[in-house]
């Protein structure tokens, strides 16, 4: 069998060969030093055919079991919001998908120009002043702003609310011991952050407060106090949100965020195993030449069209080299075009109705399953999507028997915050219907009996 | 004409989704959450019909070039076709539906694929084991330095300096800025290979490894790899492969072969999955047995259970990002070696050296070629004579447009005064590699005869030649004024 | 520059697809099947590698207008945006992969589909039954004319003409003929409707019907409809509406509602499926009770054990195609139905009326307009007095490709000298509307100043205009030549 | 709720009212006599949203169980061969399906060239002269086939093999009774046409012999034979085949026919219940100006540019009217761009594998299923991927059995052929693997003493 993404014949082979002067591509390889040569095949898996290869990735994906099939009540940072059609079929549209970074403007407006709308979505939803283009995910964009913090307040102390997501936390700490960062966690009260307990770690030594908002286990952190607290220090406030919750939820920009990022995969990405994920990170105009990550900007050619560019590349690894902001080159910028889609598609009412659904929702659960007998609600502040309840079995179990019935449960907190190990963390977002909450609902009021 | 911006399109009242009759408002929300939460500024999203949205996004996919409608020897970025089945394989249902929480054994399908493509990874490369987590070169670059920095952390060595080749892309010296590494750059030498005697004046115990990218960025390959391993090895050192450039010689040779101790991989290049214009990629990692406790968390395990996340790897660096890579340009990556397999993957190389090699020997008559040599994958032409004519590789990239290419990468390997860098890769026709000559040439031409043609170009494309000085002098970013 | 043809880029030995390894050949074909069922004459197909393949395909879409880019006013031919939606979920492969001779408990999911389809057209057009079946609007009509030919043989009448107004659409005597009907003409009268005299001196015993369409091919509704209804009915014969134009009053009057016994639907039309560069379509048939057990087999039934097809209807037609008809497009009109739903659907003919409206009260200035009354959801402007100056009504329309816009239906109704007939359907936007006007504004200037530019027109296009004299002189429909 | 799919807004309305002249909408629909207005909601259900809609439908296509998920041996003229992936990817381009029929043809070069390959890969296919851009289907092809000998030859009598696929024979019996075509079926004898039945009813009324190679059971006919009686009497010879077949089995252009026909879904169309069909037509030269449906032709611009045009249209019904050939309008595009996709892709040799597994698994079943007590081969003739197996039980309760076990089984030919109630017809695409037969095997051979 030969290749079907190769053209080449025999006879194209020859010409070519004939054209360089060659007998052989052999004779081409002859840089690569004898010693180092293979001699032998890849110890990989024989050609198979496409009709082979989707019947086998077909049977993979049957072993699978998701969202798709059971119904989701699970969230942490990574979910299963609706996702419109128009999302899928404008963001397969080929000259999107396979072009690359655009070097070349003249033949890229129209990816510039879906960047430049991501970026003023963005900006608009998180009331910053300014938006890169994407970074990988949350997670390194958190830790991207702490490495920027550092840059601008040459400070090495970070307090890291123990409410920020757990992976994230992880994530800022591998890259934030490299350059010798400190961390601090500060604990929760009631599933928010204590604020007693930050103003008693921040000082002027303190380069950022990071926090997150609503924050890993649903609660909505008094993102105002919190503020006050760290800029009273000189600190940079760093805050992630739920960029969805900001159809209703208090955006970033209107409590005095210096650097405010997010996950952006809720906006219009599938969920795919935490693997179609985005970056999203804002900051203040003054900190612009300290940002992480592409920029485009509005120019114009010589007859005055307007047109779209990268810019302030002076920043980025491919100038700067080791001085640059950062070392990104390739982003998420397939994800980022689903966003702008996303966000343009629901427009402001839309992501309100899907807030307003995601609140309604929740609330619902949390009445309902606060009346079960055995379960329980460790906290009382205020939550978007999630929330936190305990259980009168090992949730590991519980969550055996809502698989049973083709149901996701919540999220076994016990995994990351021992502590809570007999809590589930349950999320609801705006596909969730009352039907599905209703059902849950009555599995959880016989768990107590059931069999594993 | 250019597409309006879709702000400017937007009318008040206008919708393209609807999710629910009910809007939960006043009253009935403040009972949910306090007031205090809320938000206070209204948005100001787009307002469109959904016809109009279609049309705005299609419109301006059509003022962008890809590779399914042009050629895009992008040097460097490995620009090859991308094959459509695995697009709609990767978006099957049961992959794209799943969260990365769920209990293990509902996700078996894809822990095997992921557990599988390290293997393909691990035997192509030789290299012991393989983590997915990176979500791009760079990234991968990053991950590999501070499991070196953790290497010899254990082993109390004091190493804080990283040697980088002069010709190396910048995420090289970036990733080691961020490792906070010094960085040494060390030179290329008149052949276009690393210069040994300076590496070896630049080679010390501090030294924690040689970032080296194969075949270099000129699409040369390092001929003396063994002694350059020799050198680096000899300090105690790593000797770092930056993979970037694997489509090279695939199954012809493989890095631990000629001395890697660790690399990157970079899935959507080398194996053909979309650049999505920007991204997402895949930069697994892999590592020799000495650094391959230090791969990040978690890793796909299997035992008798079948696959799992395994997070108990004590000496690992942690975590590098959320959850697990980007999973569907792994599956894509996985898909092509698949179809490729045992016997083709080394035609794979093969025939994107035959389609460098060939360009460069029929444009060198009309460009020059610094590094008159045979050369890997992609070669590095100069348009430094053409200044005489006031014609730079800028112009040159701009005039490609006006005859249907996506221009070569430019100015960069920053060795090579005005650089024109080509890759052609594998997918390639010679029908369309002809065409390219033949537009090279005329291009060539064009600057003897009529050099402002070139230099006032593109002619033909959407907008002409944009200001991109007047974008970095009076930044604006965003649709709202809002910035000031 | 026009992509070149598929067969011109093939080269012997390239491949785009591999299904097996082993290829059944010589002697081991022998076995299986005797020499003499053999080719003999090779396949000449295109050999092309899979990126030369998609490559070929996207860019000859890029040639192409469609409603996603384009506005797209064919009159007649209701080119409104097609959901989205629609399309992924009539893709499902619970859907795309049945079997039609599957067992009927295994395909309950698309017959209740099918069944429900089915009642929202009979409640939206208050027929009695609807039937599914035919392929497009033509069909439809072929499918009703052959019910009404079989209802007079049962009845023994002797019924061998239909009546057709002179602005009816060209498939209105074509199927009739199909049918082994003669053809009557009944003329319009002065504003544009059925001349009541005419029809009444031609309707006679030996007509089966008198095929209408409401609102007709100028736009305009049949003011005096019951009258035209009684006139046909006294004599025994039929009202069969062709369906095509039921976007003008979707829940604002229902044909039985008018007298219709008898009609087609386009689903493609009113309930927004593609049309895929022509077709599929589908032109499901609504009968009233008196010829509802004509209909053609089968039809989907309802009983206690669910959903089945019912073959069991001795007064059929029989039946009109293989299988059950365009599925997919069927699945995608009931997708629209129920996003408009109740309170929706009559949503979609008042604005289409009121763009109709707009655009004609905005071009009538510049345009002759010869029927200058109230019009539904398109209208048909004349370029007669253009011809003064040399500029016909394609010159028009092929100026307009220049501007940006699919050019309106040219020649049709053949009742307007130099027609230009206009529909830009409810989905386009007051902004797409006022765009268009500047166009056929400056064009209408362009006509006064500069006629020769608007008589050359495209100028912009991938080809100028193409000469179809020549096309058809000489004849060549095969890249081969074997047709000589 | 509004409608995503109108974009006016409330001010949009009033402007343009205003412009109009009118108070309202309502002032518009005048027109239209108030005694035939509805004065209510028409009575279907409310509106639905998008995520509503997608959950509904989601729900409805898992109610089906189909070749996606059960391996399929059922045929009768719709098959479940392999779709490549391009196919879909490419059909799916937006500029090709949401355009219409090339009235314009400068602003339609892409659809028209697509045509006009396909129209020259049918040709080559068939080896006919000239193919149309594609009817409704194979069955209303062959209608229009004998509509059109009937228009050449002017007579009246047509004789039509029983193995022609029985819905074919209903459908051209619908049509041509209405044109006072007089219809005469001829039997079989070992699964083919009875040659000496067919001498036995043709004379020189006769206006054509109609057959299918390989016919409905598989076999395939004397197609040399049959064209000889044809010819001799002056009848034209109208023949349907299964394109996928010529791969490897002489063409119709290679015995003479006049006007071969086909159903081409199986060229690169998804199965969907018999619903994403297309009619291929084809003729001899010399009957061009007789043929039904769309011709694409090749001409130039001025400056002598290749482009492609509608042409002969005055054979059409928008020129001709009621002297046209046929009154199809709206064809099978979209179905037409998915065959030339698929002909393209696999290419002459991809064709020849694709008939090539056909042909191999059919037999490697038959040779198996022969051995099986109680199971029997009511013919013997040659066949192409079908073939008729006569059954220990009735055929229903057998694919009940094989239901049960996921697979979709043969085709019970009770219904259309009495004399073969008690037989299946098998059917075998390049997609059946040895594995999937191997099973099918073992469950026929307990099949006996299987509960049904
Ligand atoms: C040689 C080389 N190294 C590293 C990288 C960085 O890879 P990525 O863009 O995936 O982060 C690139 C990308 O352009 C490259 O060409
Ligand atoms: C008024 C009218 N009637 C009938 C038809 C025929 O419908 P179809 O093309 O679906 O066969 C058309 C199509 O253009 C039409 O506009």
């Amino acid at each position: 069998m030969a290749i079907p993404y190769i053209p080449h014949t025999r006879e194209d082979r020859r010409e070519m060969l004939k054209e360089i002067g060659v007998k052989s591509v052999e004779e081409l390889l002859e840089p690569i030093p004898q010693k180092v040569r293979l001699t032998r095949y890849l110890d990989i898996p024989p050609q198979i055919s496409e009709i082979e290869l989707a019947h086998l990735m077909r049977k993979l994906s049957q072993e699978n079991a998701g969202t798709d099939e059971y119904t989701c009540f699970l969230g942490g940072g990574a979910y299963d919001h609706f996702v419109p059609g128009v999302v899928d079929h404008l963001a397969s549209r080929s000259e999107f998908y396979t072009s690359y970074t655009p070097y070349q403007p003249e033949a890229s407006q129209g990816i510039l120009q879906v960047f430049y709308e991501y970026q003023s979505l963005i900006c608009n939803l998180f009331q910053m002043e300014v938006s890169n283009a994407s970074l990988y995910d949350g997670a390194t964009a958190l830790a991207e702003a702490i490495v920027m913090a550092h840059g601008i307040t040459q400070r090495k102390k970070v307090l890291v609310a123990r409410t920020v997501h757990p992976e994230f936390r992880e994530v800022i700490t591998t890259y934030t011991k490299a350059i010798g960062m400190h961390l601090i966690e500060i604990g929760y009260k009631d599933g928010v952050t204590d604020l007693q307990e930050l103003e008693d770690n921040i000082d002027d030594e303190t380069s950022c407060v990071v926090i997150q908002s609503p924050n890993f286990l649903g609660y909505m952190e008094d993102v105002r106090e919190l503020e006050k607290i760290t800029h009273r220090f000189g600190s940079l406030y760093v805050v992630c949100v739920d960029p969805v919750s900001l159809g209703l939820i208090t955006p970033p920009g209107e409590f005095n965020a210096d650097i405010a990022v997010a996950e952006g995969q809720a906006l219009g990405n599938p969920i795919y195993f935490g693997g179609e994920c985005l970056g999203i990170f804002t900051t203040k105009r003054e900190f612009l030449r300290k940002m992480p990550g592409r920029l485009i900007g509005e120019t114009s050619d010589k007859q005055g069209r307007r047109g779209f560019v990268l810019t302030l590349q002076t920043r980025e690894q491919h100038i700067r080299r080791e001085r640059a902001t950062s070392n990104i080159c390739t982003n998420q910028a397939l994800n980022t075009l689903r966003a702008a889609i996303y966000l343009s598609c629901l427009s402001e009412e839309g992501l309100r109705e899907v807030a307003g659904l995601c609140l309604e929702n929740s609330h619902y659960l949390m009445e309902r399953v606060k009346k079960i007998p055995g379960f329980s609600l460790p906290f009382s502040s205020s939550f978007f999507k999630e929330f936190v309840v305990k259980c009168p079995r090992p949730p590991k179990e519980i969550n055996k028997i809502l698989l049973e019935n083709e149901i996701i449960g919540g999220l076994d907190l016990g995994r990351f915050y021992p502590e809570l190990n007999n809590s589930l963390l349950f999320c609801t977002t705006e596909r969730r219907t009352k039907k599905e909450i209703d059902e849950l609902i009555v599995i959880l009021e016989d768990v107590k009996w059931a069999r594993p | 004409m250019g597409e309006t911006l879709i702000f400017e399109k937007s009318k008040r009242g206008r919708r393209a989704c609807f999710l629910t009759k009910h809007r939960v408002e006043g009253r009935r929300l403040r009972k949910l959450i306090p007031e205090r939460y809320l938000r206070r500024k209204a948005l100001s999203l787009p307002q469109l019909s959904e016809p109009d949205l279609v049309r705005h996004f299609t419109r301006l996919s059509q003022e962008n070039m890809g590779v399914d409608s042009h050629f895009y020897p992008l040097g460097s970025c490995t620009m090859k076709y991308n094959p459509k089945i695995n697009e709609s394989l990767a978006a099957l249902p049961g992959f794209s539906g799943l969260h990365p929480y769920q209990d293990q054994d509902t996700i078996q399908g894809t822990l095997h694929l992921l557990y599988q493509t390290a293997r393909l990874l691990q035997e192509i490369s030789g290299m012991s084991k393989v983590a997915l987590q990176p979500s791009a070169g760079a990234h991968g670059e990053l991950t590999s330095l501070l499991m070196m920095k953790s290497f010899y952390e254990v082993k109390k060595e004091v190493r804080d300096r990283v040697l980088v080749p002069d010709s190396a892309h910048g995420t090289n010296p970036a990733s080691s800025h961020l490792a906070n590494f010094q960085v040494i750059t060390v030179k290329s030498n008149n052949v276009g290979e690393i210069d040994l005697r300076d590496l070896s004046h630049k080679m010390s115990p501090r030294a924690v490894c040689l970032m080296i990218t194969v075949p270099n960025t000129l699409g040369l390959f390092e001929r003396e790899i063994l002694k350059v391993s020799q050198i680096v090895h000899r300090h105690g050192g790593f000797l770092y492969l930056d993979g970037a450039n694997l489509n090279a010689f695939l199954g012809i040779t493989r890095p631990a072969d000629f001395g890697v101790d660790i690399m990157h991989f970079n899935l959507h290049k080398t194996f053909s999955t979309p650049h999505g214009g920007g991204g997402p990629g895949s930069g697994p990692v892999g590592a020799s047995d000495e650094l391959s406790s230090y791969l990040p968390l978690p890793l796909v395990g299997k035992n008798k259970d079948g696959y799992y996340l395994d997070h108990d790897r004590p000496k690992s660096i942690g975590r590098m990002r959320s959850f697990y890579g980007n999973i569907a340009v792994i599956l894509k990556a996985y898909c092509y070696i698949r179809t490729l397999g045992r016997e083709s993957l080394r035609e794979v190389s093969e025939s994107a050296v035959l389609n460098a090699n060939y360009l460069k020997e029929k444009l060198k008559k009309y460009y020059q070629l610094p590094f008159d040599r045979t050369c890997m994958h992609e070669f590095v032409l100069s348009a430094k004579d053409k200044k005489e004519k006031g014609v730079r590789a800028l112009d040159i990239a701009k005039r490609l447009l006006d005859l249907g290419f996506h221009p070569p990468t430019i100015y960069f390997p920053l060795i090579v005064e005005e650089a024109l860098m080509i890759e052609p890769t594998e997918t390639e026709s010679k029908e369309t590699l002809d065409s390219f000559i033949s537009a090279m040439i005329q291009i060539a031409r064009e600057i003897e005869d009529e050099p402002s043609l070139v230099r006032e170009a593109p002619h033909k494309m959407p907008v002409g030649r944009l200001d991109e000085v007047r974008a970095a002098r009076e930044p604006k970013f965003t649709f709202f004024n809002k910035e000031t």
